[in-house]
């Protein structure tokens, strides 16, 4: 039941993290595809932690996992912000 | 490896077929790497990796039973946005 | 199945090969680095894969511990490299 | 079934390896090939956690993610954007392709004949019975810092050379110019104290469990590139007097624990099971803050300012500008 559960939820996740990268090769300028990454790194992941935090049986790494997802998310952003930054001033350069 | 009757040995294919999903997902994404066109969507190929690379970690503790690799993805987890600030910070050197 | 051993030692070789043709092909520096950093990479696969034993069975530590300071070393090496290439670089300019 | 995953999974993984590793190398575009070869170091680390080694997986994540990407990232700013054009000519190039063809049939049959002979003898039988007397039950901090003790002092001293080479030609790279992100610094400000944390707890952790001085160190100076990084206008001013000591503590106090062990007529560097444990720890402390700072300066790419003593020289040419020449040009003439 309970195993039941945690693969459900892995699954879910995977459902994104397959949807952010096919988003990632599909759409058309740099903004859009930073926004489908966006879904994988923070739903996608979070279900992902979900399911092996619900299989792990050890709380000190239960912890460790939240953790893990709080910095992925915190970092996702900085990051897509930084990248989205870094290309609309190279662009403002080349004009 | 992991101790049980029936149902870990499908927890065990499920979470497998979990792992073939991620690495295919890395590997669409990692195309956008391939292509480019420029640098920011080759970073944010890398982010994708960052990212998926912490779930297969996970998922990768739980089936080999390993405690560390929660350790490993914490890092991955922290540093992911390094790169990234190397990138944004480092270039732009044209003027 | 087919042996994880042989897949991820033979797949160190292919690494081997494959940075080793680009360092002697390339002529700038970074490249060249890149290309060598490829073929240490190579060498560190085909010894932890010899060291892998099976899902079940703890992997030899002897390997991890080299590649472990192989990679500390790889890393100041390409460093060492880099700043080479710098100060070379400054000679020309001047 | 599950075999059949497994199978499935290792032969993706080593396809994706190897691909990226024949574009890293085959690539016309210098930019290009730095990135894919950070994304080949977040996928070895993929393949040494699947290898079962989580200790390399930990310096790898650390040093591919953090380290190497930033330290080519800058470097690339120094080379210019030019394409990487071969230049040697067909017939050298055909020699090249089938001697390193024939290498890698003969290596692979070597790989192949060896797998396939007996086991024989493996070390790690030994290592595991000697592990209750090492001090630690990290089989590989006890490989590296109690049974090959000889090999991490010198691998020290390796990472130690290479930074008085760097230290020795170069003054440090000029810093960036442009304006960074509030948003980068204000990360900055929690992350940095939780990489320091999160290094002390490699190094603590690495007697029992994956970690120990090579990843704690990587990380701090993970924290410290982030810094130089996030804050590049507050000039860092590095005391350097500490900078030169903290450099050579780890060589330095690993001599003096062996040496120490020699006045109890032991041998040199060999541990007594009653003190091993906290002389590793100790080691591995000091060897710790060596390697951070180590590859810090390493990133910097040269001497910070004032490295000289008190004279202000340095200072003075720290901000000579540069200007980048083509090396393909220079090489191509010479």
């Amino acid at each position: 039941m309970i195993d039941t559960l945690a693969i459900l939820a892995i699954f879910s996740g995977l459902f994104f993290f397959l949807s952010g990268s096919i988003g990632l090769l599909r759409l058309p300028d740099l903004f859009t595809r930073l926004h489908a990454l966006a879904k994988a790194d923070n739903v996608g992941l979070a279900l992902v932690a979900l399911g092996v935090i619900i299989l792990e049986p050890a709380v000190v790494n239960d912890i460790k996992i939240v953790i893990i997802w709080l910095l992925v998310m915190a970092a996702s952003a900085i990051s897509s912000h930084l990248v989205a930054r870094h290309a609309l001033r190279e662009n403002r350069n080349d004009d | 490896m992991m101790t049980g009757g029936a149902s870990t040995s499908i927890l065990t294919i499920a979470l497998l077929i979990a792992l073939n999903l991620l690495l295919l997902s890395l590997l669409i994404g990692l195309f956008r790497a391939w292509l480019g066109p420029s640098v920011e969507d080759r970073f944010s190929a890398i982010l994708l990796i960052g990212t998926g690379g912490v779930a297969i970690l996970l998922i990768l503790a739980i089936l080999l039973q390993i405690t560390a690799l929660y350790d490993v993805a914490l890092v991955l987890a922290l540093l992911a946005v390094v790169g990234t600030v190397a990138l944004t910070q480092s270039e732009s050197n044209h003027d | 199945m087919i042996s994880e051993q042989l897949l991820y030692s033979l797949a160190g070789i292919g690494l081997f090969g494959i940075g080793l043709r680009a360092t002697l092909l390339h002529h700038m520096l970074l490249p060249r680095l890149l290309a060598l950093n490829v073929c240490g990479a190579g060498v560190f696969l085909i010894f932890i894969a010899i060291a892998y034993g099976g899902i079940d069975v703890m992997a030899d530590p002897v390997p991890h511990a080299l590649v472990l300071t192989g990679i500390v070393v790889a890393v100041s090496a390409t460093a060492m490299a880099l700043a080479l290439g710098r100060r070379l670089e400054t000679l020309n300019d001047e | 079934m599950i075999e059949l995953l497994w199978s499935i999974f290792d032969i993706m993984l080593v396809l994706l390896l190897l691909a990226l590793a024949w574009t890293t190398c085959s690539t016309q575009d210098v930019k290009r090939a730095v990135t894919l070869f950070i994304a080949m170091g977040l996928l070895l680390a993929i393949v040494w956690a699947r290898l079962k080694a989580p200790d390399l997986a930990l310096a790898e994540a650390v040093i591919g993610a953090g380290i190497s990407g930033a330290l080519l990232l800058s470097a690339i700013k120094d080379y210019p954007v030019t394409p990487m054009v071969s230049h040697r000519s067909r017939l050298i190039e055909g020699i090249i392709n089938s001697l390193t063809l024939a290498l890698t049939i003969l290596m692979s049959w070597a790989v192949w004949h060896g797998l396939n002979m007996s086991d024989g003898i493996r070390l790690s039988e030994q290592v595991f019975s000697q592990l209750p007397v090492s001090g630690v039950s990290n089989p590989v901090t006890a490989v590296l810092l109690n049974y090959r003790a000889y090999d991490t002092l010198l691998e020290l001293a390796v990472v130690l050379t290479a930074v008085l080479t760097v230290l020795t030609l170069n003054e440090k790279r000029s810093d960036y110019q442009g304006s960074t992100s509030p948003l980068l610094q204000g990360m900055t400000r929690w992350l940095v104290p939780l990489l320091v944390v999160t290094s002390g707890y490699l190094l603590w952790v690495g007697a029992h469990a994956p970690g120990g001085a090579f990843q704690a160190g990587a990380m701090l100076a993970a924290a410290m590139i982030l810094l130089q990084l996030a804050y590049p206008s507050r000039r860092a001013e590095f005391n350097n007097y500490l900078l030169k000591i903290l450099l050579v503590i780890g060589i330095f106090t690993f001599v003096l624990v062996g040496l120490w062990m020699m006045s109890r007529n032991d041998d040199f560097l060999a541990f007594t099971p009653a003190w091993a444990g906290t002389l590793i720890l100790i080691i591995e402390t000091a060897a710790t803050i060596s390697i951070a700072s180590a590859l810090t300066l390493a990133y910097l790419g040269g001497r910070p300012g004032g490295w000289e003593g008190r004279g202000s020289e340095g200072k003075a040419r720290e901000d000579t500008h540069r200007t980048s020449r083509s090396i393909t040009e220079n090489g191509g003439a010479g």
